[in-house]
């Protein structure tokens, strides 16, 4: 029987908690972002406008967040999708999920590294 | 007989006409559309680091990329509002009545974006942000 | 009296000269103002081709045999009476998505395999007292929706998640798996849970509502899965059971 | 070939207690079974079942005895009264074993089990689950069986018995996903294939009711107990004979002809509405026929709208969607058009109170078979305590049959023959020359059964009804299969069941001629007294397969519990 495959997985909860929790965190910080970067600034967009904003404490922890919960997010949607169409057993679950978790934290880091020279 | 014609059993909307249906595979695609986009976006400020920013930002404040902007915003604001008509689902609020929060969630889609739009368009019609 | 015109989908894949899926259609003729689908069927074995194949049984709404996809939404054919569809076209198709046995007949041996899968029974561990085990009229009022549940199968036909070569347990059992979680007289918390709180379980619910659409008895199976969603999180925040 | 030590046919209530309970002895057993056994009719059940459990503030004096009493009384007597004290004897436990399995009965404030007033009880001592009981009870014990795993196998259309050597060793079923027959071997098989309420046209029963283990078991040579009595409910929706429980009155339904008079008064004036249901149904008849039918027409308005539209919504929700999907009238605003109908099989066959038939090997339990706990008129909510009470104590009964074994190993050659002459008969039935229509003699069948053998029977009348179904049991035979594909031929079950049918039909008529008295839910106007004297006895049918009727014999009662007394309500 079929059903059996399923007995194999185990938990998710977790990321399920977190993808609502990383969503609760975007909406607000992205409508801060969104906010502060394109609709005040439009069309002025330039180095010295965004190094301006995030010399703001505030702002830049605004960002720094929305780039973790938005990788987090992101990512984990993505996961989600895939899992429903081709990633369904789970070892193919766990290979995405680790080659996911790598990419993210990449990204952060580079990320992270992009925000600096700003914020210095 | 007495019997007046009456709505017999649940007919429910069949699935390509449902809206639940709709409203997920649009979120889906919204979501996917974000994640591309969130990857350009780090990529593109960390142009910053390669002294390339500038000339990129003058790029994007062209007009035709201000309205794939706002196709963008599309994609945020519907994710957004039925994001949060899911997680208000994921507490048990309006699952009896999920068309009617998904419609009021799109009603909020269609205001913020007509701020939005306002901006924009203020911008590519005067060349000047709103706030200047 | 009324003459009202069939379309019913056929498909014997066990026919070696005709495999293929067709549409056929019946002129069915009725007396008086009633005719529900499922009588047109059997009017139409009787009268036209004693090969046409459905499941039937209880003609009553109850037994959940009937299930199918007719004018595109799907409907308990004993249950839908072809003067409220409004339209002298009726179209029947099997329901879509599930492997197909012949004409309306789909193969529900996965559906109840899942269903099986959750361990649909009331687990208890304490032992029994002599009498009924108490259960207040509010304990109770908490399984009134799913202990309704049919197992036609609509909500598991209709639930992309559930669709091609997925695992997904789909909504009918993960009811049920809410019908026995939220039981008071229930103490499976931990065998069940790990049967339902994995990623082919709730988690591959993304709330698409196809399946409360679909419900022809109007349940909520959606509303059971969120409750389950919950309890997981409650259960791994908290240490609650129930 | 497969062998099971134990072959349960039916999925119902019965079948699937009888399964669990040697199940858990540790036996290997399955159930074979036409549909899934969730879908069973059993399914169906709406009003409860009886126990005396004393939960109801007024039956707090209720117990045991009375509840036996008054099983036999509403039997006219006509019960075996050991039976029907067991029945009761056994009641409570059972139904608190279903509890304890997770039946969502509807609960009192105090949280014990709520039980509501039925027709012919002195008590209200009808357990019920809103008006779903027959369904939550039938998915309790589908649980179980999935929980000790018992063997289901599920689209089985059983066709006959294998018997060798007078000893039963198994079936031979239809397997209706994959096409074909196969022989199922056994050391025991139960039958608890349900009823036959189809050989009407008038009947509550669902499609599958068509008495398959009745006559199977007929055919075998296992005599057919008091055929002649069947029930027929007050209440069946106008056109479909759907259901509407009888729990609808136990709440406080009333019944109203034309004149808008509650005319129960007349013919049972302590109990009402809630006289037993033989009663209750001619009354009715009594009123259509003298024209006092809802605008002279054939039915009578069961009107709920007193209760008001909370007791409604808690207490009858199914009924109240079954009105409004199949009649169009929703019963807080309209009173409900009903009719009585055929409802329920008293007859059966013939066992003693384990269930067992003189057949070793055979037992058989439920709605087909007949301990004698209705004798000659049901009462509601004994039915399903029948099937779960008798069911058990089968599936006890094969467990302590099969003990007594020596020889475990049944004869591959009769299975295997078995086997062959199904499909022989049915290839058969598809290059037969005949030009009869199955469907169209089956409606003559079930007419004749309506028109003839309802409610009220006289000599004539029936005589020219037996001599009617006489003439379609010649045209079956010329029957042809019109179709004769192999998976899932629902063509060929319908042409098959409708043989047996025929048989049933004709036990009831033969059985009705010959009782010459007004017994229960047999009732002549030409004999309108019951006569203990003469007919103080059970009808026995046997098959002849030369002659086209029965052979029947009798059977004593047995008496000894109470004293045999004037039916009135
Ligand atoms: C509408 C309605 C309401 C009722 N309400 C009540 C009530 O409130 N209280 C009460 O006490 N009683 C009630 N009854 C009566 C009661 O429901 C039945 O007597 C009882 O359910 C019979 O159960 P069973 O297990 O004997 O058979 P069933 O439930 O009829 O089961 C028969 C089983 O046998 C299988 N089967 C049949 N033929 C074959 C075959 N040839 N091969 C393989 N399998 C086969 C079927 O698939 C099915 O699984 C009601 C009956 C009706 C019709
Ligand atoms: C702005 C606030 C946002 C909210 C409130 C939000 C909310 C949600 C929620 C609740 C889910 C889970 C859906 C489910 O479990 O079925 C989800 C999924 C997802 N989100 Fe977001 N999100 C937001 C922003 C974003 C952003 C910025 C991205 C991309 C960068 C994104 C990408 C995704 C993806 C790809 C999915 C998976 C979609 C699916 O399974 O169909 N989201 N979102
Ligand atoms: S939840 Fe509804 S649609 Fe799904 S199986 Fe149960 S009754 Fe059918
Ligand atoms: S349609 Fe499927 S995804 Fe969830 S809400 Fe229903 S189970
Ligand atoms: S035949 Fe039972 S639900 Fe339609």
């Amino acid at each position: 029987m079929r059903a059996e495959v399923i007995s194999t997985h185990r938990g998710g909860v977790w990321s399920w908690l977190f993808q609502r929790i990383t969503a609760v965190l975007l909406i607000v910080c992205l409508a801060i972002h969104l906010i502060f970067t394109h609709i005040l600034n439009i069309g002025e967009l330039d180095s010295a406008n965004v190094a301006a904003r995030l010399a703001n404490a505030g702002l830049t922890a605004v960002d720094i967040i929305l780039l973790a919960a938005g990788i987090y997010h992101a990512l984990n949607g993505l996961r989600m999708v895939l899992m429903d169409y081709w990633f369904t057993s789970r070892t193919r679950a766990l290979t995405l999920t680790i080659v996911l978790w790598v990419v993210g934290l990449a990204f952060m880091g580079y990320g992270t590294w992009a925000l600096w020279p700003w914020i210095s | 007989m007495s019997a007046k014609p009456r709505e017999t059993a649940n007919v429910g909307a069949g699935l390509w006409k449902a809206t639940g249906m709709w409203a997920w595979l649009l979120f889906r695609i919204s979501g996917l559309i974000l994640v591309l986009y969130l990857g350009a976006h780090i990529i593109v400020t960390s142009m910053g680091q390669f002294d390339k920013f500038d000339g990129l930002m003058e790029f994007f404040d062209k007009p035709v990329m201000v309205l794939l902007d706002l196709a963008l915003v599309v994609a945020v604001l519907y994710h957004a509002l039925n994001g949060v008509r899911i997680i208000l689902m994921d507490f048990g609020v309006g699952i009896q009545r999920h068309k009617v929060v998904f419609w009021s969630a799109m009603a909020v889609v269609v205001i913020c974006f007509a701020i939005f739009a306002w901006v924009a368009f203020t911008y590519i019609i005067t060349g000047e942000g709103v706030t200047s | 009296m009324p003459d009202i015109k069939f379309r019913v989908k056929r498909q014997d894949p066990g026919d070696k000269k005709n495999p293929e899926a067709h549409w056929e259609e019946y002129i069915v003729h009725y007396e008086g103002d009633n005719l529900t689908v499922l009588e047109g069927l059997f009017y139409i074995q009787e009268k036209y081709d004693g090969g046409l194949s459905f499941r039937y049984c209880c003609r009553a709404s109850i037994c959940g045999s009937c299930g199918m996809y007719i004018n595109g939404a799907y409907r308990l054919a004993c249950q839908t009476n072809v003067k409220h569809l409004d339209t002298d076209l009726i179209t029947v198709a099997p329901m879509p998505h599930l492997p197909l046995v012949k004409d309306l007949v789909v193969d529900m041996d996965e559906f109840f395999a899942k269903y099986e899968y959750i361990m649909p029974w009331l687990i208890r561990h304490s032992s029994d007292p002599e009498k009924e085990l108490i259960q207040s009229p509010k304990e109770r009022k908490k399984i009134d929706m799913p202990v309704d549940c049919i197992l036609c199968g609509c909500c598991y036909s209709s639930c992309p998640s559930a669709w091609g070569e997925d695992n997904y347990l789909g909504p009918a059992a993960l009811l049920k798996a809410h019908r026995f979680e939220v039981d008071s007289r229930d103490e499976g918390g931990k065998e069940r849970i790990a049967r339902w709180n994995n990623e082919r379980g709730v988690y591959r619910c993304h709330t698409i509502m196809n399946c409360v659409e679909a419900c022809p008895k109007e349940l909520n199976p959606t509303e059971g899965i969120q409750w389950l969603k919950r309890a997981a999180v409650r259960r791994k925040l908290l240490g609650k059971a129930k | 070939m497969i062998h099971h030590d134990v072959i349960v046919v039916g999925g119902g209530l019965s079948g699937l207690r009888a399964a669990i309970e040697a199940k858990r002895a540790g036996v290997d057993v399955a159930i074979l079974s036409q549909v899934h056994p969730g879908r069973s009719h059993s399914g169906q059940a709406q009003g409860g079942i009886n126990a005396a459990l004393g939960n109801h503030p007024d039956g707090r004096d209720d117990n045991r005895e009375k509840h036996a009493f008054d099983t036999v009384k509403g039997g006219d007597f006509l019960v075996d009264q050991d039976c029907a004290v067991q029945m009761a004897e056994d009641a409570p436990r059972v139904i608190y074993e279903m509890d304890h399995w997770g039946c969502p009965f509807s609960r009192f404030e105090d949280g014990t089990i709520a039980q509501r007033p039925f027709g012919g009880a002195g008590f209200p001592r009808c357990c019920y689950g809103a008006d779903k009981t027959g369904h939550y009870l039938l998915h309790t014990l589908v649980e179980q069986a999935y929980r000790l795993q018992v063997k289901m196998y599920v689209e089985q259309y059983v066709a006959s018995l294998i018997v060798h050597e007078g000893v039963c060793q198994g079936v031979v079923a239809y397997d209706m996903i994959r096409g074909g027959f196969e022989a199922f071997t056994a050391n025991a098989v139960v039958i608890a294939t349900g009823g036959a309420g189809r050989t009407y046209s008038n009947t509550t029963n669902s499609l599958i009711s068509t008495g398959c283990g009745m006559f199977m078991a007929y055919h075998a040579g296992v005599p057919l107990k008091d055929m002649e009595f069947v029930q027929f409910h007050p209440t069946g929706l106008y056109t479909t004979q759907i259901l509407m429980t009888e729990g609808a009155r136990g709440e406080g339904g009333y019944l109203i002809n034309d004149k808008g008079e509650r005319f129960m008064e007349k013919y049972a004036p302590k109990f009402m509405e809630l006289a037993p249901r033989d009663i209750t149904a001619r009354s009715i008849q009594i009123e259509i026929n003298e024209g006092r039918g809802i605008g002279g027409k054939g039915y009578v308005h069961l009107d709920l709208r007193h209760l008001g539209a909370e007791k409604i919504l808690e207490r009858l929700p199914g009924i109240r969607d079954l009105a409004i999907h199949f009649e169009g009238v929703d019963p807080i605003e309209e009173p409900i058009p009903v009719v009585p109908s055929q409802h329920y099989w008293m007859g059966g066959i013939d066992t003693d109170v384990n269930g067992a038939t003189v057949m070793p090997g055979l037992y058989a339990a439920g709605e087909c078979a007949c301990v004698s706990v209705h004798g000659a008129n049901r009462l509601g909510g004994n039915s399903l305590l029948e099937t779960i009470v008798f069911g058990r104590r089968a599936g006890a009964e094969v467990v302590r049959y099969l003990e007594t074994l020596t020889d475990r190993r049944p004869n591959a050659r009769s299975a295997f023959a078995a086997a062959q002459m199904m499909e022989q008969k049915v290839e058969e039935l598809g290059v037969r020359e005949g030009k009869e229509n199955a469907y169209e003699l089956r409606a003559v069948m079930t007419e004749v059964m309506k028109d003839h053998f309802f409610l009220f029977r006289d000599e004539a009348a029936m005589r020219e009804g037996l001599e009617r179904l006489l003439q379609v049991k010649e045209r079956v035979k010329n029957i042809n299969l019109r179709w004769t594909g192999s998976v899932f031929n629902v063509d060929m079950i319908r042409t098959v069941e409708l043989e047996g049918m025929v048989d049933l039909a004709l036990c009831v008529a033969v059985g009705a001629l010959e009782r010459q008295e007004s017994r229960g839910a047999h009732f002549r106007t030409d004999y309108n007294t019951r006569d203990d004297l003469n007919w103080l006895k059970h009808t026995l049918a046997y098959y002849q397969p030369d002659a086209a009727g029965p052979r029947l014999d009798s059977k004593p009662v047995t008496l000894g519990h109470f004293e045999l007394q004037e039916r009135k309500y």
